[in-house]
């Protein structure tokens, strides 16, 4: 097999964390960093080699005689047998999308590996406290999403799928020692692990009718796989119904609210802001580039079987297109630079989910060949530019936070002239997600743009509009950091551009976010395999670029220079301003159900109930034992003339009766 | 129809055998309790004797009057100090007390008398025990004889001997 | 004498060799002791694998007959009562799982005082009962060894307990024995139908084979025997032991008892209840069924709110051991295996979780997670080792729990019935509910500021304490990696099973 | 007038009934002792009265008022050492003071 060495871009991050974790407590910090950083370069120049390998080679069994990229299997071991059919195999499988993802996580991942060698120190450059644990988790985390993206297998995505939610669990909670980041940390675990219990259920439903996991089924066990033949799949699921949907349906709901859960849909999306609170790093790497689109992979990877359940597809969209908005609408007024990028995230992720039930639209185009496989497309590209443009940001945020110890807007202004490094990557990457050319964002944005117009003109000019305050959310952003007023320098040393280690993946990310646009997506990374020939809406293109021309501008107009307009606005709908602000009091509402109903109307009845009802009882039972015990000893008076008297009493008493009936 | 002196004989019985027996429950002195319980003896050793069972009455006489009684008065005289008198009886124990006995006595007078009958049966005629065939009785192993019993009341007697003895040894 | 050729009857000799080695050590000095009980548990540890071995060569060369390494010797003849032997791939991992945890146990225990030697004594001839109890397929033998398992529990907790542990002892004594009455009823019910033919057996295999218990009567002797493993399995509503009963136990003896004794209550339901009385299973599965699906929910909520980290740990294997049960009563393969699976996960975990708290509880003295936190910073080792263990309770892929769970949630899915469909997917919500305070209690044990700044003096582990736990969480770990080889080894000892639950509908 | 069963009966009942009240009543053992001897006594007549009248001939109820006795004689002198033996230790003869031995 020539993909056989795959096997080690999953198993050198796993062999890591075990080293870093288990020796590298006892080595030297920065040594175990640079160890972390040299095992993930090694994995990236090999997740690379394998990628290229799998997009442009012509090995046996890759492309099929027609053009079509074939899924390629390298290996498939049983891990757990459950049943003769229903086996969970950990294995690893390579398609286009799994082999696009292998890069986007190997990049992201080495870039925050080296980033981190800088950012996670001191301005002495002293490591903080537990930096070999923050590579272990780094690596340990690496190998769950890798895992995740090339699983075999249904299940194999939710074991990964709970991996990577502990991996998350353990970076956010880095700084354990602050409650804010338990409180997220727990928070994130909790809301995601929600999801998966969704998720599991849906594994349930559809396993249960189509009694695999596997998505292809294989020479080993003769078993048709979920993908090989999607009609059939559904077919076997379809007639059962269940209030009125069919348990494909089900199936495919619960499996989508699972991938919500990660890619914080509205509305399971209350983790991700709060998740901010771990390390910046761990941000850009976990909840803006890998982790938080591992949903929309899933959906992705299921996405011959949703085409063909039509209600399931249509869920995805409303849920998309909503969450894009609502999120971009927070964005607009959030004041922590953190927060508002992982709204940011939320919106751009809708966005590909948005983009990928848009795919469905017209029932007629399934009959087409390749007719609705411009929004998968154009989604899977998305999420490609947009790991790479996001996790800019992010380590632009991170670079910025470390030179002003702050994440707070109003701390920052003005920095362009003291970071220009980072002020220019930052510029690059609001370009690239508002959506102006030649930047990469441009042309997936453009493509999901023209996918829901192909759904709907309503859909389309909402995505427009969402894309329109992508921009103007964006250069508010950056023109508040970067311009807005004369820095007041609050540490006692002026912020200046980081170090090397944290500019130089500053650089290339900004490179990648110039130049990502002109990779073949359309080639390389469609759902069947087959090249997809699109060209360049002018139309969409054209309004979707002047929309975000007017939302950057009318940003320039309120947030360049220091003005009180936006103050203005803000007073004029305080209602809505502040609504906003607390982003529509979702996390109330959760504090309120796990608070207030689960945990006081819930557990704590369950709980006094078990002490004073059930355990009451068997107490009672002894109680009433023991009483009666008592109650029986003081007939054991000791006393001879009681017993006589009792004895004499009913010696009598059966005299009398027996005379009677004697008598008588 | 029974001669004069039976009768005045029966009487005078009967009625020292209840006033004494009386006597004997409700006395407070311990002592006298004893006393009366003697004569009670005595009169039922006179019963005996009416019935026409010398030997028992003869028993009665030597065993209990003479034995158990002074026995009694010996462990009395033993525990009791001097003019000692018995404690005041709480009255609920003397009433309840009371209850039980007159109801045993009004359960058993009922059912007597409701066999008026068989009980109004006169006093049939006897011939003379004479001893020695109490004796062969006694010591006989036929149908009606007694040896086992005898034998056993023996061994009885003794292992009350020797349990007296060491339970009354001082220590 | 032939018997002595078994191996499985060194798994009784040991302990009890054991126990006469430390009954010939000297009152004062420890050293003696510990030697001789690590020496009894290295060797259990050792036959466990020897047997794990001779079972698999078995195995391998096509024995496919039910019990593996059968002897019979008759103990009494007028009822039939003979010491029979025999295992299964259930008994098997059951016996591996209680060698590993005497051996963990040991450690754990190792500054036990006062009397380090009477507890030893009473440890091994809890042992003992276990082990008995797994390797015999005997009715009378095995509820002999029951009741050896759980007589030393009183003294154990009595004399060797914190807090209320007179009351805890009485109150778990009693609710267990209460059970055990149930169970002899239904043994001497099941022993008087065992056979039609005048031949009266104990014989668990000669019973299920001559399968001649009469339908009513079934429906009589099931209940009985259910409940009565079912108290000792936890099941809601005879839980209440477990909390007082957990809460008092010394470390070690709370260690086998929720990681050893609790699963006596699971493996008698399936190999006695069920397997005996199939006809009966299949008619009163869904009262059990139920109970057990509210034990699972109710003891994973009942956990949120307590404050005691022992009273954590007892609920949560109120709702473990319930997910256990819930298994055992979906009568299918998958679900049984992974009922097995959860017992040995439940097992080791819960046995670490107590090994751990018994290790903090003996530097801060206190358990109430209100006056803790940070200890991660104090005792960094036994903090990892903490979220290991509550990591695997979560059911994190590649530690032990989610594997069981996996299998039990897939296997009961795959019954056909709506109802147990149903009730699997309500089963399921536990593990978010078990995440939600396994969280809580590590943010507030762990995480967080020192609460109490006289923690800070404290030290971390030993390295008893490191061997004890390090055994723990290595198992934890290897079943969570490798769950094939342990399923291969159980789920073959449940197909007699099902067939006669599918017979017998 | 004839001496009739009943005649004889009667003293014998209200001598019971006595020895009944004093067993309940008394709190000293040998008064109480002494009731028992009323009752033994009532019983003995009755089996004498019983054997004259109806069965004059034979002789059992004579005889199980002869082995009564002895038995009665017995057993009081046993009574009584014990009681004498607890008077010791106790220094007292009140049954209601003598229950060392109750719990």
């Amino acid at each position: 097999m020539p993909l056989s060495y795959t096997i080690a871009v999953i198993a050198i991050p796993l062999l890591m964390f075990l080293f870093l974790g288990l020796v590298g407590v006892k080595m030297e910090k920065k040594l175990t960093g640079i160890l972390g950083c040299i095992g993930m370069l090694v994995t990236t120049v090999l997740a690379y080699g394998v990628a290229l390998t799998y997009f442009f080679g012509t090995g046996e069994g890759q492309v099929s005689a027609e053009g079509v990229r074939q899924a390629v299997t390298v290996f498939n071991p049983d891990w757990l047998s459950f049943s003769k059919t229903l086996v969970v195999r950990m294995g690893i499988m390579l398609d286009p999308i799994a082999a696009m993802m292998l890069i986007v996580i190997t990049t992201v991942s080495m870039m925050v590996h080296l980033y981190s060698l800088g950012y996670m120190c001191d301005h002495h450059g002293h490591a903080e406290k537990g930096f070999q644990r923050y590579y272990a988790f780094l690596a340990l985390f690496t190998f769950s999403m890798l895992g995740l993206v090339v699983a075999t297998n249904l299940f194999q995505i939710f074991i990964f799928f709970e991996m990577v939610g502990v991996s998350s669990y353990l970076l956010i909670g880095f700084y354990y020692e602050s409650p804010a980041a338990i409180h997220a940390s727990k928070k994130a675990f909790i809301v995601t692990r929600l999801a998966d219990l969704f998720f599991l259920v849906g594994i349930l439903i559809l396993s249960y009718y189509t009694q695999t996991f596997d998505f292809f089924g294989s020479d080993v066990n003769g078993i048709a796989g979920l993908l090989d033949n999607p009609q059939s799949s559904v077919a076997k699921a379809g007639a059962t119904t269940f209030m009125g949907c069919s348990a494909m349906a089900w199936a495919l709901t619960f499996i989508f609210i699972g991938g919500a859960g990660k890619s914080a849909m509205y509305p399971l999306h209350i983790w991700l802001p709060d998740a901010m609170e771990g390390p910046t790093p761990v941000s850009a790497l976990i909840h803006a580039a890998t982790m938080v689109v591992a949903g929309v992979y899933l959906v992705a990877r299921l996405f011959p079987l949703y085409v063909i359940v039509q209600g399931a597809m249509d869920i995805i969209c409303v849920v998309g297109a909503f969450t894009a908005f609502y999120a971009a609408a927070i964005a607009c007024v959030q004041s922590d630079i953190k927060r508002a990028l992982a709204f940011s995230t939320i919106s751009q992720i809708a966005f590909m989910m948005t983009s990928l039930a848009v795919s469905s639209a017209d029932g007629k185009l399934i009959e087409i060949h390749g007719g609705y496989g411009l929004g998968y497309m154009a989604s899977m590209f998305h999420l490609f530019t947009h790991a790479m443009f996001k996790a800019l940001l992010f380590l632009c945020a991170g670079a910025i936070i470390h030179a002003v110890h702050s994440n707070e807007n109003d701390k920052m202004h003005g920095l362009h002239k003291y970071m220009p490094i980072t002020s220019f990557a930052f510029l690059i990457g609001c370009l690239a997600i508002a959506g102006i050319p030649p930047f990469a964002g441009f042309w997936s944005k453009d493509e999901i743009l023209v996918a829901a117009y192909e759904k709907g003109l309503g859909w389309g000019i909402w995505m427009s509009m969402v894309a329109g305050m992508t921009a103007f959310y964006m250069f508010r952003i950056y023109f508040l950091i970067f311009h807005w007023k004369k820095h007041e320098v609050h540490t006692e040393h002026e912020p200046s551009d980081q170090p090397w280690t944290m500019t130089l993946p500053l650089i290339i990310l900004a490179t990648i976010s110039i130049v990502a646009g002109f990779v073949p997506a359309a080639n390389l990374v469609t759902w069947d395999g087959a090249p997809l020939h699109t060209q360049l809406n002018w139309t969409v293109a054209g309004s979707s670029v002047l929309i975000a021309c007017v939302g950057i501008g009318l940003a320039y107009k309120m947030y360049y220079k220091e003005n009180t307009l936006p103050q203005r606005m803000a007073d004029s709908c305080r209602g809505l301003w502040t609504a906003a602000y607390r982003r529509f009091y979702m996390d109330e509402l959760y504090q309120f159900i796990t608070h207030k109903v689960i945990f006081q109307g819930i557990c704590k009845p369950i709980a006094k109930f078990d002490r004073a009802v059930i355990d009451g009882f068997f107490n009672m039972l002894a109680e009433v034992t023991n009483t009666v015990s008592f109650g029986i000893r003081k007939l054991q008076s000791g006393s001879i003339q009681g017993y006589v008297y009792v004895y004499f009493i009913g010696a009598l008493l059966l005299a009398a009766v027996t005379a009677m009936f004697v008598i008588f | 129809m029974e001669s004069v002196g039976n009768i005045i004989m029966y009487f005078v019985i009967a009625l020292s055998i209840i006033v004494f027996s009386v006597l004997t429950v409700t006395t407070r002195k311990i002592l006298r309790s004893a006393t009366y319980l003697l004569f009670v003896l005595f009169a039922t050793a006179a019963l005996y004797f009416q019935m026409d069972y010398p030997f028992l009455g003869a028993v009665q006489i030597a065993v209990y009057a003479g034995g158990i009684v002074v026995l009694f008065v010996f462990s009395i005289l033993l525990t009791q100090r001097p003019g000692d008198d018995a404690a005041q009886l709480i009255s609920t124990r003397r009433w309840l007390g009371a209850v039980a006995a007159i109801a045993g006595v009004g359960v058993t007078g009922y059912a007597l008398f409701s066999y008026a009958k068989f009980c109004g049966k006169q006093l049939p005629a006897m011939g003379d025990i004479d001893m020695a065939t109490l004796g062969h009785f006694l010591l006989s192993t036929d149908k009606w004889g007694y040896l086992l019993p005898f034998e056993a009341v023996s061994v009885l007697l003794l292992a009350c001997i020797i349990g007296g003895v060491v339970i009354a040894r001082r220590r | 004498m032939e018997i002595f050729n078994n191996p499985l009857i060194y798994f009784v000799i040991v302990p009890l060799l054991t126990l006469l080695g430390l009954a010939l050590c000297s009152n004062k000095g420890i050293g003696a002791v510990r030697a001789v009980a690590v020496a009894g548990a290295t060797v259990l540890v050792g036959l466990a694998g020897w047997l794990v071995y001779l079972f698999l060569q078995a195995r391998g060369a096509g024995d496919t007959s039910e019990m593996l390494l059968r002897s019979d010797v008759v103990w009494y003849a007028p009822l039939n009562i003979k010491l029979a032997l025999g295992v299964d791939g259930v008994s098997v991992v059951m016996i591996v799982l209680s060698a590993f945890i005497v051996f963990a146990g040991v450690f754990a225990s190792w500054k036990m005082n006062p009397l380090p030697k009477q507890f030893f004594l009473w440890f091994y001839l809890l042992s003992t009962g276990v082990f008995g109890f797994f390797i015999s397929i005997d009715l009378f033998t095995m509820f002999m060894f029951y009741e050896v398992a759980l007589i030393p529990m009183y003294l154990l907790i009595g004399v060797w307990g914190s807090g209320n542990k007179n009351y805890s002892a009485m109150k778990l004594t009693l609710m267990l024995m209460g059970g055990s009455a149930f169970l002899m009823l239904g043994i001497i019910g099941i022993y008087f139908h065992s056979s039609t033919d005048g031949q009266l057996t104990m014989n668990i295999l000669e019973i299920a084979h001559n399968d001649a218990i009469p339908h009513d009567w079934q429906l009589w002797l099931f209940p009985l025997t259910f409940i009565g493993f079912g108290v000792l399995g936890a099941m809601f509503p005879f839980h209440t032991w477990s909390p007082d009963g957990h809460a008092s136990a010394p470390t070690a003896v709370s260690m086998l008892h929720a990681g050893v004794l609790m699963k006596l209550g699971g493996y008698g339901c399936f190999r006695i209840a069920i397997y005996l009385m199939p006809f009966a299973a299949n008619e009163l599965g869904w009262i059990f069924l139920t109970l057990t699906g509210i034990s699972i929910v109710y003891g994973a909520f009942s956990a949120c709110v307590q404050t005691d980290l022992k009273y954590i740990n007892a609920y949560s294997s109120v709702s473990h051991c319930g997910m256990v049960l819930f298994a055992i009563l979906m009568f299918n393969t998958t679900a049984m295996t992974g009922a097995v699976l959860q017992m040995l996960s439940h097992g080791l975990m819960t046995a670490l979780f107590f090994a751990l708290i018994g290790m903090i509880y003996g530097r801060t003295h206190t358990r109430d997670i209100r006056d803790m936190g940070g200890m991660m910073q104090i005792m960094p080792y036994l903090g990892v080792g903490y979220v290991i263990a509550g990591l695997a309770s979560l059911g994190l892929p590649g530690l032990s729990g989610f594997v069981a769970e996996m299998t039990i949630f897939v296997g009961s899915y795959e019954h056909a019935d709506v109802f147990h469909r149903v009730l699997t997917i309500a089963a399921t919500c536990s593990i978010v509910i078990t995440a939600v305070y396994i969280l809580r209690v590590v943010g507030k044990l762990l995480f967080g500021a020192v609460q109490n700044e006289h923690h800070r003096e404290l030290t971390d582990a030993t390295w008893e304490e490191r061997l004890s736990t390090a055994t723990l969480i290595v198992c934890v770990a290897i079943i969570g990696c490798f769950p094939n080889f342990f399923v291969n080894i159980i789920s073959d000892s449940f197909l007699p099973i099902v067939k006669a639950l599918g017979a017998a509908i | 007038m004839n001496l009739t069963l009943l005649m004889y009966l009667i003293p014998s009942l209200i001598m019971f009934g006595c020895g009944v009240y004093g067993f309940l009543t008394r709190k000293n053992m040998i008064a109480i002792m002494i009731s028992l001897e009323l009752m033994l006594n009532s019983i003995d007549i009755n089996f004498v009265v019983f054997n004259r009248y109806l069965f004059p001939g034979q002789m059992e109820g004579m005889f199980f008022t002869l082995f009564a006795i002895a038995i009665a004689a017995a057993e009081t002198a046993l009574a009584l050492a014990i009681i004498i033996n607890v008077f010791r230790i106790a220094k007292d003869v009140d049954i209601n003071k003598i229950n060392k031995l109750k719990f």
